[in-house]
């Protein structure tokens, strides 16, 4: 059974059959989607009954060709680390279309141009071959646009521009690159690449055209992902887009899409060009740190709730990259050790999977509030909710401490062993870093503060519903996973301990000792 | 041998001038079916059995009939029949064009030193030609399949009549 | 009856789940949650007793169990439950202390709307601080501190609906974190050194020689061993959970919970945690004390920080009217002591110290919480007056509590645990400052507390609600009677024997305690106490707006010690202005740095397509526009041979073909 | 001369004639008539080629002239629908007075 072909076309097909069935009511069309939607879950599920985390390389893999003339392969493989992807996807997505379900104007398209973004987002996580897998990459960029376009809030059109404009223009140099990739390999296969990198080939062959190509093509590919994470100061996007975004798309951009960029650093930059991201990883690391402190810190300065969190995802993405950049920069240095770059590894792909269903479940919660209070959003809009919805304040306030990093909760873990490793990688990198922890215990305890505590007002002060029906449907399952994952962190870490064994094992010290300076 | 050739020739070559400069248009369209006759007898001469048959499927039944359908359907009384030929000026135009274009191709064939085969005609049966279409020609039969429907699709739609057609073309 | 080390997490577990019955619990279900939280905690007492006879057997052995939580590339993250006598000590002292103080809410909570939530999050705080003690690994202990932060939190902000309740949660919190950073980076760092978090480990754990060993030999390039850098980390970390100075701010703000929180927070979990957590890394913290080339040693910053926290705290609460707030500073004071005692290097003083104090120091808060009940939360006490009449019982434990931590000699255990500490100080060959901090706060603490007790007993009541008060029921004077028979009894542990010292550390030699520096705090003790009598139980106030005879006497001095000494003002205007305008910054940057920048980008393409456009008009396209018109006349005349007859088309065609074959037949274009 | 050429003449004939029917007659059938026979001549010489060449590939001519019989059955059918289309239009068949399309 073409199990991956199958969690990437059901949503696909989900969608078509939205697309084929015009006068379907506004009922079905939300139940097609939801089971649609759920299918991932449900497979993903059935790809973790089968999956040995033991076994060495993809698993699942499927191999056809495509288009000969151009080397071009049809090729899924699905890893620890696209397990792990493919299964928040499934949780998330539900819910975030469960969050939108009261969202009254055509569900029809929206969950057609929803199930498009899914089953493109699931592409990305599974696809192999540059060719099909950059396809999905942009393919997902459409309907983002269009679903923040036309059901966004006020300043929708040009949030929906700039994010699609920005990281179009991110991938156009990734698209560059990679066509230079090709043109001097002749293979766009990431394993083949990947291969080729470690033997040091890859370099060598992309330099027998010019010198000066691989830095210009590794700048390409860093410039595409760093737009997509995205690593500070390419961030400018982020806060607009996921602010006017309808509450379900935010969910989906920030639980998912974000993790794409990370995703791509993970699977291409950092196999494909160890060594100049060596190089480049002292700034990199800077920039990551940018990111875990000033995005922070700017979300401190919000008084719109979704910017907020907007910015702590920032903060938060900006940690898994913290830590790649942290063993890239200490790899055949005096600092590096196995146990910490281990640790990082592993406390990056933590990370990516809480940080999807903290921020994920954070937005629902915002998303909520403007429910109730007709659209406004804003930190002084509303006071005292905690007295009249002490149930959604409960849930609300699991959510925010567990986007706090307190133990117990699902984003402790992977926080612990990222400060872990990019201490014992670059220790003063790690303290300062900490400044971020500090900042988002703030903002996130304002934003409870003038939200939740003190006398209603606002919003607040008037009939405020507390979370009811499908609300809890989609916060509950959500909160509950917090508590699953930060008690038993070892149901994630054993899907891809021998994968981040293996990776930190192949890390080669002797592609590092050539100190590449970037042009 | 030559000599049934130029027979099969002769057949084609005739019939196909005169059904040429008929002036009744149900006698040009039977010359043709003679003249269409004649080819497939030359690709029954030269060993091709296969596309000999097809040739009277298709040309000798098929676009035979869909030809007189044609002059049937667009004629309004029995005088249209019968078609004069056009001016003198075009007729002698068209000629010249045609002999012009004869006079070079017969000159190209006879300076062009072509060597033969000396062996027997090369057989081909049905089977071979089957699995040659089914395998590495599977894609031009697909694609000829769809050109033949979409072409009928489109000869349907053409030929559909629709009543107001006049009225909304009328310029 | 033993209770084995394996089955240690009982004790935390037990109110776990007593919490999470309390929050499944709707607001109706009182009884329940009340009843779950109080036989959780009382079955968790009966266990930490059982644990002690257990760790008793053998004082000297580390009873550990480790077992791995979650596994991490070929290794594992492994976490344990440690039992000695010091987390027997501790358990005992939590469950006990914390059965008081939940019986007491029943009475004192009896008619707030949240009542099972009060008793949910009271089980999570024992929850976790009982996490904390019984942790053999420093990694559970963190996840435990931070909860313990985080009930805290939510309990201080109980009455959320009060803003300044809602602001004073927030800054314990924020400022417990603050110190939670160094705790984070001291952990990680001991991971990093060691690849392990566990405190014994049958040899491997990092509070047994290899490690401590490995630890100080290996030095930074400023010259300080790692292991003092790690302690002064994890320091950090207590320096914030026990209200130390600098982070103690938050201590005093935390009075905004209701009463039996504060018990709670100051008497048996949150506070001690930090005095825990040293003394449970106490050998970590030993191990470059006797490494004389260091430039620093940790356990010195940790006297200072104890003797400064000391002082301070006593200083500041001379000066505060809010009788909780009085209780909170001279809690700090008490920490203070107690980490000087772990800086001098007699960490059982400490822990002798901090058992006591938790019983008195709950005994107090409670008392006050009684008083405050009474007299419909009236809390200042230039306002109440006269309760010793119709509050008998409050009165009379009260003051046992009152000489308690005031030390008064013999008959109270205050007076022993802080005598160790004080001689301990006195035979610290490093320096004697901390001495003489700690002397000075000796008569300072029993000059506040014969002011607290003088102003709010004696007299005549001098408002309305201090008027009506009158005695509470026996749910909340029971525990106070108990509580104060304890912090009587306690003196036992210490006298005629120091019973407690060799269970806790059999190897620490005991001081013989000068006779004479004992007579020296006696004296001081009464001289506190004559002094506070002098100016507050002769010259008793008749109405609130008296002035305070202090305050008379020294306006200044008064009112900057009213004002705390201004570290709120300090940290607004130094901490607060600097992350705000870190914020600022940043919220600039993105605003109009970056996002102009990309702006820039934008308009600067906007620019390109305006400049060309008019270049285009004016320049190129006059041009084109010119070239195109005579191409337009050519097509046309062109044009004229597209007829639309297709005869002449395919004529054309024929003849091209002809002329083509002639030109290459002819010309011998090949 | 051989029998090659000789078929490749008669090929030529075929089509010189159907040029000439093509261009001299004036009714739209006959023109695409003459317009099939061309295309038959084309058959023709792929069926000529395919018998005498030295080196003959297998089936390779047979199969070209299937596809072009195919495709200019097509031609011939939606040829003849346009007449048929045009004839409504402007109730007569002669291509010269077809002309609605020129530029």
């Amino acid at each position: 059974m073409p199990l991956l072909s199958l969690i990437i076309f059901v949503p696909w097909v989900g969608a078509l059959l939205l697309a084929a069935l015009p006068r379907i009511g506004d009922g079905a069309a939300r139940v097609l989607t939801l089971i649609a939607s759920l299918s991932t879950l449900a497979l993903g599920l059935v790809a973790l009954a089968s999956f040995h985390p033991a076994a060495p390389g993809f698993q699942f893999v499927e191999q056809h060709d495509w288009i000969r003339s151009l080397n071009v392969h049809y090729h899924l493989g699905l890893d620890g680390m696209s397990l792990l992807l493919v299964l928040l996807t499934g949780i998330v997505s539900p819910a975030a279309l469960l969050a939108s379900w009261k969202q009254a104007r055509s569900p029809r398209y929206f969950g057609l141009l929803f199930l498009a973004l899914q089953g493109a987002a699931l592409g990305v996580f599974l696809a192999l071959d540059f060719f099909h897998w950059f396809i999905f990459w942009e393919l997902s960029l459409v309907p983002a646009f269009f679903l923040i376009k036309l059901w966004g809030g006020p300043g929708a059109a040009r949030a929906a521009y700039q994010f699609f404009i920005y990281t179009l223009a991110g991938s156009a140099f990734m698209l560059l690159g990679f066509a230079a990739i090709f043109a001097a390999t002749g293979t766009l296969d990431f394993t083949q690449l990947a291969r080729l990198a470690a033997d040091g080939l890859l370099v060598e062959k992309l330099a027998a055209v010019s010198g000066f190509w691989p830095q210009a093509v590794f700048l390409g590919v860093l410039l595409g992902l760093a737009v997509k994470v995205p690593l500070f100061p390419f961030h400018t996007w982020l806060p607009p887009a996921y602010a006017e975004a309808p509450v379900g798309v935010s969910m989906f951009l920030t639980g998912v899409m974000s993790k794409m960029g990370v995703y791509g650093f993970l699977r291409i930059l950092w196999p494909l060009f160890p060594a100049h991201l060596h190089a480049a990883s002292g700034w990199l690391l800077c920039l990551a740190l940018g990111g875990v402190v000033f995005g922070a810190f700017a979300a401190m300065r919000q008084t719109d709730l979704k910017r907020m969190v907007a910015y702590s995802s920032v903060n938060h993405l900006s940690y898994c990259l913290l830590a790649l950049f942290a063993v890239s920069y200490s790899t055949g240095r005096i600092g590096f050790t196995v146990p910490a770059s281990i640790a990082a590894f592993a406390g990056t792909l933590l990370q990516m999977f809480n940080h999807g269903l903290s921020a994920a479940a954070l937005f629902l919660c915002v998303g909520i509030l403007e429910s109730r209070s007709g659209g406004r959003r804003g930190l002084g809009d509303f006071g005292g909710v905690r007295t009249a919805a002490p149930v959604f304040a409960g849930l609300c306030g699991i959510t925010m401490f567990s986007s706090l990093g307190l133990p117990g909760l699902n984003g402790f873990v992977g926080e612990f062993l990222i400060f872990r490793g990019v201490f014992g990688l670059a220790p003063c990198t790690a303290t300062i870093a900490t400044l971020g922890l500090l900042a988002t215990a703030l903002f996130l305890l304002t934003f409870w503060q003038r939200v939740f505590h003190g006398p209603r007002a606002g919003a607040a002060s008037r009939e405020f519903r507390d979370v009811a029906g499908i609300e809890l449907v989609a916060l509950v399952p959500l909160v509950a996973l917090m508590f699953l994952f930060g008690v038993l962190p070892h149901l994630l870490t054993n899907l891809f301990n021998p994968l981040v064994t293996s990776w930190v094992s192949h890390i080669n010290p002797v592609v590092t000792t050539a100190q590449l300076p970037l042009p | 041998m030559t000599a049934a050739l130029i027979l099969i020739a002769l057949l084609i070559l005739g019939s196909t001038a005169v059904a040429m400069s008929l002036r009744n248009l149900i006698h040009s369209a039977l010359l043709l079916v003679l003249s269409w006759m004649g080819i497939a007898a030359f690709y029954l001469w030269a060993g091709a059995e296969f596309v000999a048959f097809a040739q009277v499927l298709v040309y000798a039944g098929a676009v035979s009939m869909i030809v007189l359908f044609a002059v049937l359907l667009t004629r309004r009384s029995r005088a249209d029949l019968s078609i004069a030929p056009a001016s003198l000026r075009r007729a002698v135009a068209g000629v010249l064009a045609g002999g012009a274009t004869a006079g070079v191709l017969t000159l190209a064939v006879l300076r062009t030193n072509l060597q033969i085969a000396p062996s027997a005609a090369p057989t081909v049966t049905v089977q071979q030609l089957g699995l040659e279409l089914i395998g590495p020609q599977v894609a031009s039969v697909l694609v000829v399949g769809v050109i033949l429907t979409v072409a009928l699709l489109g000869a349907v739609v053409l030929a559909a009549s629709d009543r107001n057609d006049g009225k909304e073309d009328a310029p | 009856m033993t209770l084995s080390v394996q089955h240690l997490w009982l004790i935390p577990a037990l109110p776990l789940l007593a919490a999470a019955i309390g929050a499944l619990t709707p607001s109706g279900g009182r009884t329940l949650a009340a009843s779950a939280a109080i036989a959780a905690m009382v079955a968790a007492f009966v266990l930490s007793c059982c644990a002690l006879v257990a760790a008793l057997a053998d004082p000297t052995a580390n009873l550990t169990y480790n077992f791995t939580w979650f596994d991490l590339g070929t290794g594992a993250v492994r976490l344990g439950w440690l039992l000695n006598p010091l987390t027997a000590f501790m358990c005992v002292m939590v469950t006990f202390v914390g059965t008081l103080i939940f019986v007491f809410s029943l009475g004192y909570m009896h008619d707030d709307e949240n009542f099972t939530r009060f008793f949910c999050f009271l089980s999570l705080f024992a929850a976790a601080m009982l996490g904390i003690v019984v942790s053999n690994s420093l990694l559970f202990l963190f996840v435990s501190w931070e909860l313990v932060g985080l009930a805290s939190y939510l309990l201080i902000g109980f009455w959320f609906q009060k803003p300044e309740a809602a602001a004073a949660a927030k800054k314990a919190f924020i400022t417990t974190r603050i110190g939670d950073l160094g705790l984070l980076l001291g952990m990680v760092w001991l991971y990093h050194a060691r690849g392990t978090l566990l405190f014994f480990d049958g040899g491997a754990g990092v509070l047994e020689p290899a490690s401590l060993t490995a630890l100080m030999v290996s030095t930074l390039s400023c010259g300080l061993a790692v292991s003092t850098a790690i302690s002064l980390l994890i320091f950090c970390g207590a320096v914030g959970k026990s209200g130390q100075f600098p982070l103690h701010v938050w201590l005093p703000d935390a009075m905004e919970g209701p009463t039996p929180v504060s018990a709670l927070i100051h008497a048996a979990t949150m506070v001690a945690a930090g005095v825990f957590l040293i003394a449970r890394i106490y050998p970590l913290m030993e191990a470059d004390y006797h490494h004389h080339n260091l430039p620093i040693h940790a356990l010195t910053v940790v006297a200072f920080i104890g003797a400064i926290t000391a002082l301070m705290g006593a200083l500041i609460a001379v000066a505060q009217n809010d009788i909780k707030r009085v209780l909170a500073f001279s809690t700090v004071s008490q920490l203070g002591f107690m980490m000087l005692a772990i800086g001098v290097g007699s960490w059982v003083a400490a822990i002798f110290h901090l058992l006591t104090h938790a019983f008195f120091k709950a005994l107090l808060f409670l008392g006050a919480g009684s008083v405050i009940h009474a007299a419909h939360h009236e809390q200042d006490m230039r306002k109440l007056g006269g309760l010793s009449g119709p509050m008998r019982v409050t009165f009379l434990t009260f003051a046992v509590g009152m000489m308690a931590l005031a030390g008064v000699p013999f008959l109270f255990s205050g007076f022993w645990s802080k005598e160790a500490i004080l001689h301990a100080a006195h035979a610290w060959d490093v320096s004697h400052i901390p001495l003489y901090f700690g002397l000075t706060a000796v008569v300072l603490t029993a000059f506040y507390m014969t002011r607290l007790v003088a102003e709010t007993f004696f007299g005549k009541p001098r408002s309305h609600a201090a008027g009506l008060a009158h005695e509470n029921p026996a749910v909340m004077t029971v525990p106070l009677v108990i509580l104060a028979a304890c912090a009587i009894l306690l003196s036992l542990l210490a006298w005629p024997t120091p019973w407690l010292q060799h269970q806790l550390d059999p190897q620490a030699h005991t001081e013989p305690g000068g006779l004479s520096l004992m007579m020296l705090s006696i004296v001081l003790v009464a001289l506190g106490l004559g002094a506070g009598w002098a100016l507050y139980g002769r010259l008793l106030r008749t109405n609130a707006s008296a002035p305070d005879p202090l305050a008379a006497a020294l306006p200044r001095l008064h009112a900057f010690l009213a004002a705390r000494m201004m570290f709120d003002e300090l940290y607004a205007a130094t901490f607060g202005r600097l992350s705000n305008g870190l914020a600022a910054l940043a919220d600039g940057l993105d605003r109009y740095v970056w996002g102009g920048l990309v702006n820039l980008v934008a308009r600067l393409g906007q620019f390109g397509g305006l400049v060309n456009r008019e270049a285009d008009e004016d320049g190129l396209n006059a041009g084109f526009d010119a070239v195109s018109r005579k191409v337009r006349s050519v097509g046309q005349i062109y044009s004229r041979a597209q007829t639309g007859e297709t005869h002449g088309y395919l004529r054309v065609i024929a003849l091209g073909f002809v002329v083509l074959v002639l030109l290459v037949m002819l010309g011998g274009v090949r | 001369m051989n029998t090659l050429q000789l078929c490749l003449l008669i090929s030529s004939a075929l089509f010189c004639i159907g040029l000439a029917g093509a261009l001299s007659r004036t009714n739209t059938i006959l023109v695409l008539l003459g317009i099939e026979l061309m295309l038959n001549a084309a058959n023709l010489n792929f069926i000529a080629f395919w018998r005498f060449n030295p080196a003959p590939l297998p089936a390779t001519g047979v199969i070209f002239v299937i596809f072009a019989i195919a495709v200019a059955a097509a031609e011939a059918a939606v040829g003849l629908a346009l007449v048929i289309a045009i004839y409504r239009h402007q109730q007569n068949i002669r291509l010269q007075d077809a002309t609605r399309l020129k530029g």
